[in-house]
């Protein structure tokens, strides 16, 4: 029977498993290709470095930092962790506090007349400014670099799910309304899932916020971190650590990437089905 | 006449007062000398300005000079303006802190990638104090007066004019101690040039060398007439006249470190030697050049201009 | 395909609450303000007795989905009074099944999950409710779609999914939006036969809105005929035909006269060209 | 109604803001926080009349940056945003180079680049597009992603070119999305224009803030930042105002 | 309401050009792949004699919308050969009007600028194209709705809008997904005619998709009917009736007969329960 023929082959694997397996091979090959993007763009570096005979005081090259980083992979390794901790620390607190507080400017509009540009207005003290009255308060600590790259990546995550949850169509609450859903089921049910598209642009653009405010809150206060590291290397004037330094930010900050896009692809299946 | 561009080293302050008095008396006029001063961000970019031809001379404290030369850099110091270092270690007055011993189980905040960071091992060690015993925190030195005044510290790592000064003018009073005078006997801001610009105009900038210690002998001489040079050389200066003046008490002290007779700008080869070697051994500077290769007195003035 | 009818599929043994009743009194709907103010339906009256059958039918554009909005209590009303069983509606009326026009199904959930969406938010029995959703799947001939997410579907199936999200919670009221537009004919047939075995059984109120004659005739107890926009109901048709009502109604005389008298009607609005 | 409606968007953040500025000053004062440490707001607004001629001229500088700075990162991060998200290559080759570009904390770049190119204009433009461009290019690619892909079939029914599609029917499909970023960008290019001024640069309110740093001048410091952010709150309002004049259906 | 017929409104004087004929051998389409792959139609044939109209009827979700994208070239073959004009289909036909079944309306165009896109893409006389869009708008009762948003409109309207953006370029092939499925039934029987006349007097060839046994029997030359997912032709029945064809089919024996024709075949395929 040609319908039989031409029905797809059965295959043993259950649908999840092909799901996963997908997402790793297409992820895998992602990562791979963006790797080597970036082997090249670093191998164009060294190319013209040494073809023009760039002194290592001016720029140094990527064999001479690249180096470092195998060289000295344990004790950057151990600053890039702490980097982390904060990131993570800084970046969860941006989450939580920023969709919320979108949730509330976008339902009510007298909030996004008045509170949004004092946001806005807040937002733009500029962290190297605010740091160092935030250490006279709160001590020098941790806490203090968290809240910097809270406050760092606050803003995108509230600006893009405010339009997330504005964008939400009107007639979705029709549906939420008719079945009773209390606020608590209509945000999760409804507006959440909806607003998600925005949400995850915003803490894509979040990720990568906190990774540039967590060195420069290691820049005003911390014992250790990459950012840390790096001032440290330029007070000694370690030119191929400092880049090394900034190297493995670059790569910290891609590994929050892809799991910011893993995350994606776990919390909306949806975005990836059919067409 | 001629031009001569001067990277500085940062933003007008006592540290240039020198150049302004020279400049406003007419002495770069007699000197036949055209000179730009340019305001800047760190030593380290001023000798790197200078390495890329940028600029004609930089004015960059030593240690940062000397490192950026020790990579490969083409660039030589020809004077020693400030003969002594410029940093140390404030604290307020009623801390109780004189001397290096009484750091032992303090609190000191240093800014990281600072030009004193550096500094503070050798310094420590000149004193016998093992690393432990001072407990160093690293704090943006933006919020160095605010933990001192609310006690979260004990003492910072500064210049005098940057933590002192402004204090005093809270009314609040502090203590400076020079890591110069405490075992760290390294020069500080000095007058940098590239190789190849200097073989070009040799005369000039024995001239300008001349012309600028005896600017900063009759800054000396006047001090409120150098702040009021300072002030109108560079209008836009957020200093106060008696904050500069305060300061300049300090700037004229590492000019003059040896007291009266001493020669402006000029540091002995074997001082030279001295300071390598404290950089070469317990600074991780790169051993492999003569230290001649960083400096050269081809430039000091025939005749010395010296500290009254 | 199952040959449970949707009939039994539908009622979970409890026999038949009465409906809710709806009473309107000069309600008028103006959409936007200002000089854009678009005055879209009234004043009309309605008068749904609970456990009635009422089908509202007139020209595109007339106003029938923003009455089953004001009905809801989804849109608030530009003026008239308003009361769902004797209380005026204050807020959105929940314990009602909904069939929107266009469907409105939620992008990010599979289709099952639409459907189970009712169960999740108003609390009820898990397996009680998924039993039911499949056997709706089933009767609506969506075997296999469950896992499917909307865009995946064909235009019919997702109309089909909708209606199974307005039935799967069982809801002592109906209103439904031209449910049955994009079914084939047979299937449309079909549904509406099960549809009115539902209803003779559990007597629920049903407000129905569709732009089928045969539709309106074969369901209802009363058909009421709106004007073009801004809609009135200019006729209140009582059909008093026995029940349950035959497949090919056409073949009836009985059906032809209160479909050629709504056809007539509508041919007075001046409708027709040819 | 109109007239109510503007007197509103006016009014209502400004009792916002002077609400903010007197719990402020009732803070300061209660605590009697020194000035060194935060500044009452009638401090700073003494400052900020006193300086007004400096900050205009300052501000002007830096609100030149700004807006050179938002187009010269905006306009790349649309166009590469494009790419991402119409091509799968491209997404897998570029996407991750620029966040790993993005990754790299290039406000430590600053003193080079003064270094390389000495205080022009061209580096502070460099840093400020290169670190404001990111929003606005993950949102578009988002937006360009959002478009259902059965307009596509619409289009290409049509023949429609390469660029009517992208105009007709890409661009402002994702519209809503870009001018999200912008939002973001335009906020975070003046927190960047005044930390690159301050590290790099002769003119603008970033390098007042290194001369009120340097002095201690915590009031000026304070007056620098309220004029700042009252050109990022009025950038702002402007993204907002283009927002509903250029996409009109959003409000209808 | 304007007087004009649509038809006098659609041609343009340029008395027609012969359309365009279709040959398909043996297509299919799978959508996704792996084992999420489903198989939404075929293997079937088509053979679409320029100037013919074709009607293609079955069941919700058999893959008529799938044969839709696939004639007009919008989707790739599963497997199979196409040709359009004996030329193998390589891009997506342009010479063409379609209406999709969910309209896809542009959120952001008013109703009359979704309508100008067609002149705006295609280069076409603004003017001319204005005048031909106001008397469709016009025709299809969207008097008033030029400057409304898609969302302002009702449902009907909106698929109207999409019938209107079809026709408006005057294309010499017409391929339409259940056109006529949000129109109340007076209008439906109004836009069809006015369709049949189109057509006569233009002989475009014309794919025209439905769940309406009375419109395919209505309009086609021949109707070709689809079997349950994945759908397969299983009936091609040639309608031999005189055109233009009346308004009331039903009261026709010749169409009734054809009517319970399809009507037997879909009963055959096991949809009827009661
Ligand atoms: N993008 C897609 N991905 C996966 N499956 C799809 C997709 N589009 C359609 N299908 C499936 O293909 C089958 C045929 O769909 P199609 O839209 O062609 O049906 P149809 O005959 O037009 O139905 P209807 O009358 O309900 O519109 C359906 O089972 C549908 O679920
Ligand atoms: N949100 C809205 N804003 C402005 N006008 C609207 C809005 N919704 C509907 N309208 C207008 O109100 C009128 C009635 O719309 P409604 O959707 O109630 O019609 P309907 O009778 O359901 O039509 P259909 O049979 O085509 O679905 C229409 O003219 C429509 O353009
Ligand atoms: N406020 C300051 N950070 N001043 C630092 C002065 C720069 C220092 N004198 C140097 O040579 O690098
Ligand atoms: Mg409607
Ligand atoms: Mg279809």
């Amino acid at each position: 029977m040609s319908e039989q023929a031409l029905s797809t082959p059965q295959t043993e694997r259950s649908p999840l498993w092909y799901r996963l397996d997908r997402l790793r091979s297409s992820f895998a090959g992602s990562a791979v290709l963006g790797l080597l993007a970036i082997a090249a763009l670093l191998g164009l570096w060294e190319w013209l470095a040494t073809l023009y005979n760039v002194p290592l005081w001016l720029v140094p090259k990527p064999s001479n930092f690249l180096g470092r980083l195998v060289s000295d992979w344990q004790m950057i390794g151990g600053h890039a962790i702490a980097t982390s901790i904060t990131i993570v620390e800084g970046f969860a607190l941006g989450v939580l506090i920023a969709v919320p507080l979108a949730l509330a400017i976008a339902a009510i509009p007298a909030l996004e007349r008045g509170l949004y540009p004092v946001i806005v207005f807040l937002n733009i003290m500029p962290k190297t400014v605010i740091g160092p009255i935030l250490i006279v308060w709160f001590g020098i600590g941790p806490l203090v670099a968290a809240l910097i790259v809270f406050l760092m990546c606050f803003f995108p995550i509230l600006v893009d799910a405010m339009s997330g949850f504005k964008a939400v169509d009107k007639r979705l609450f029709y549906i939420s309304r008719t079945m009773g859903a209390n606020e608590w089921q209509s945000f999760w049910k409804f507006r959440l899932p909806a607003a998600m598209p925005h949400i995850f642009s915003g803490m894509k653009i979040g990720v990568v916020k906190a990774v540039e405010g967590v060195i420069v809150a290691e820049f005003i206060a911390s014992n250790r971190g990459l950012g840390f590291m790096v001032m440290q290397a330029s007070a000694f004037m370690d030119i191929s650590l400092m880049f090394a330094g900034l190297v493995a930010a670059a790569i910290v900050a891609l590994f929050f990437n892809g799991a910011m896009s893993v995350a994606e692809r776990v919390l909306m299946p949806w975005s990836r089905a059919g067409h | 006449q001629d031009h001569v561009s001067v990277q500085m080293n940062w933003t007008a302050d006592s540290a240039h007062l020198g150049f302004a008095m020279a400049e406003s008396l007419g002495i770069y006029d007699e000197y036949d000398l055209d000179v730009e001063m340019i305001e800047g961000r760190g030593s380290a970019v001023a000798a790197q300005l200078v390495a890329t031809g940028q600029v004609d001379l930089g004015y960059a404290d030593a240690v940062a000079a000397l490192n950026v030369a020790s990579q490969g850099a083409p660039i030589r110091i020809i004077s020693t303006i400030w003969k002594s270092g410029q940093f140390g270690i404030q604290s307020l007055a009623d801390s109780g802190i004189e001397g290096p011993q009484d750091l032992i189980g303090k609190r000191l905040a240093v800014s990281p990638g600072s030009a004193m960071l550096p500094l503070i091992p050798v310094f420590l060690r000149a004193n016998g104090i093992a690393e432990g015993d001072v407990e160093i925190t690293n704090s943006s030195e933006n919020a160095f007066i605010g933990l001192l005044t609310s006690g979260q510290v004990d003492a910072v790592s500064q210049t005098p004019e940057n933590i002192v000064v402004p204090l005093a003018a809270e009314g609040i009073e502090a203590n400076n101690m020079y890591f110069y005078t405490n075992g760290v006997p390294l020069a500080s801001l000095s007058l940098v040039g590239r190789e190849d610009k200097l073989a070009e105009r040799p005369e000039v900038f024995s001239r300008f060398l001349e012309a600028t210690a005896r600017g900063w002998q009759e800054a000396m001489q006047d001090p409120e007439a150098a702040v009021e040079a300072l002030m109108e050389m560079f209008p836009e200066t957020e200093h106060s006249r008696e904050a500069l003046l305060q300061a300049a008490e300090y700037s004229f002290a590492s000019v003059c470190p040896g007291g009266e007779g001493d020669i402006i700008g000029y540091t002995s080869a074997e001082t030279w030697d001295e300071m390598y070697d404290v950089m070469t051994t317990a600074m991780d500077l790169s051993a492999d050049r003569p230290v001649a290769d960083y400096y050269t007195l081809d430039y000091t003035p025939e005749t010395d201009v010296l500290c009254n | 395909m199952n040959q449970v009818s949707m009939t039994s599929a539908l009622s979970t043994g409890q026999t038949s609450v009465a409906g809710a009743s709806i009473t309107a009194q000069a309600i008028t709907k103006t959409y936007g303000e200002g000089p854009a103010a678009f005055h879209a339906l009234g004043p009309i009256d309605l008068d749904i007795k609970p456990g009635e059958f009422v089908s509202l039918i007139g020209p595109s554009g007339c106003g029938k989905s923003t009455t089953l909005l004001l009905a809801s209590g989804l849109e608030p009303l530009s003026s008239g009074t308003l009361e769902v069983d004797g209380k005026p509606l204050t807020r959105p009326l929940s314990e009602v099944g909904i069939v929107f026009q266009d469907h409105l199904l939620l992008d990010f959930r599979t289709a099952l999950d639409n459907v189970m969406l009712q169960q999740e938010i108003r609390g009820l029995d898990k397996a009680v409710i998924r039993e039911r959703a499949d056997m709706l799947f089933d009767r609506l001939g969506l075997k296999g779609a469950q896992k499917k997410y909307p865009r995946q579907l064909s235009g019919g199936m997702r109309q089909r999914v909708s209606i199974a999200r307005a039935l799967v919670h069982d809801p002592s009221m109906l209103l439904m939006d031209e449910p049955f537009g994009a079914l084939d004919a047979i299937t449309r047939t079909q549904i509406r036969h099960d549809l009115e075995m539902l209803w003779l059984e559990t007597r629920k109120t049903v407000l129905f809105i569709t732009h089928s004659i045969e539709e309106a005739v074969g369901l209802s107890d009363r058909v009421l005929v709106m004007s073009t926009s801004p809609g009135r109901i200019i006729e209140e048709i009582k059909i008093d035909l026995p029940r349950p009502r035959p497949a090919h109604l056409g073949e009836y005389p009985e059906f032809s006269a209160y479909a050629e008298k709504i056809y007539s009607i509508f041919a007075k609005l001046g409708v027709y060209k040819f | 109604m109109t007239q109510i409606s503007m007197l509103r968007r006016v009014a209502e953040p400004a009792l916002w803001f002077v609400g903010l500025l007197v719990v402020w000053e009732i803070l300061v004062r209660g605590f009697a926080v020194p000035t060194f440490i935060l500044p009452a707001p009638s401090q700073f607004l003494t400052q900020m009349v006193v300086d007004y001629q400096r900050l205009a001229q300052h501000g002007w500088a830096t609100t030149q940056m700004i807006l050179i700075g938002f187009v010269a990162g905006a306009v790349p991060g649309l166009i590469l945003a494009y790419l991402i998200a119409r091509f799968r290559l491209a997404e897998q080759i570029l996407y991750p180079v620029v966040v790993f570009i993005q990754g790299l904390p290039k406000i430590t770049l600053a003193p080079l680049l003064l270094v390389w190119f000495g205080f022009s204009d061209f580096p502070k433009i460099l840093l400020t597009a290169l670190i404001t461009f990111f929003p606005v290019l993950v949102d578009a690619v988002t937006g360009f992603r959002s478009i259902d892909k059965r307009q596509y079939y619409l289009s290409r029914s049509m023949g429609a070119s390469w660029w009517q599609t992208f105009s007709k029917f890409e661009l402002p499909t994702a519209a809503p999305y870009i001018f999200s970023g912008f939002r973001i960008t335009v906020v975070v290019a003046v927190t960047v224009v005044i930390v690159v001024e301050w590290l790099n640069s002769q003119t603008g309110l970033g390098y007042l803030v290194l001369r009120a740093m340097d002095s201690s001048n915590t009031p000026l410091l304070f007056a620098i930042l309220f004029v700042g952010s009252m050109i990022g709150v009025a950038l702002s309002a402007c993204v907002t105002l283009a927002e509903r004049l250029l996409l009109p259906w959003k409000q209808a």
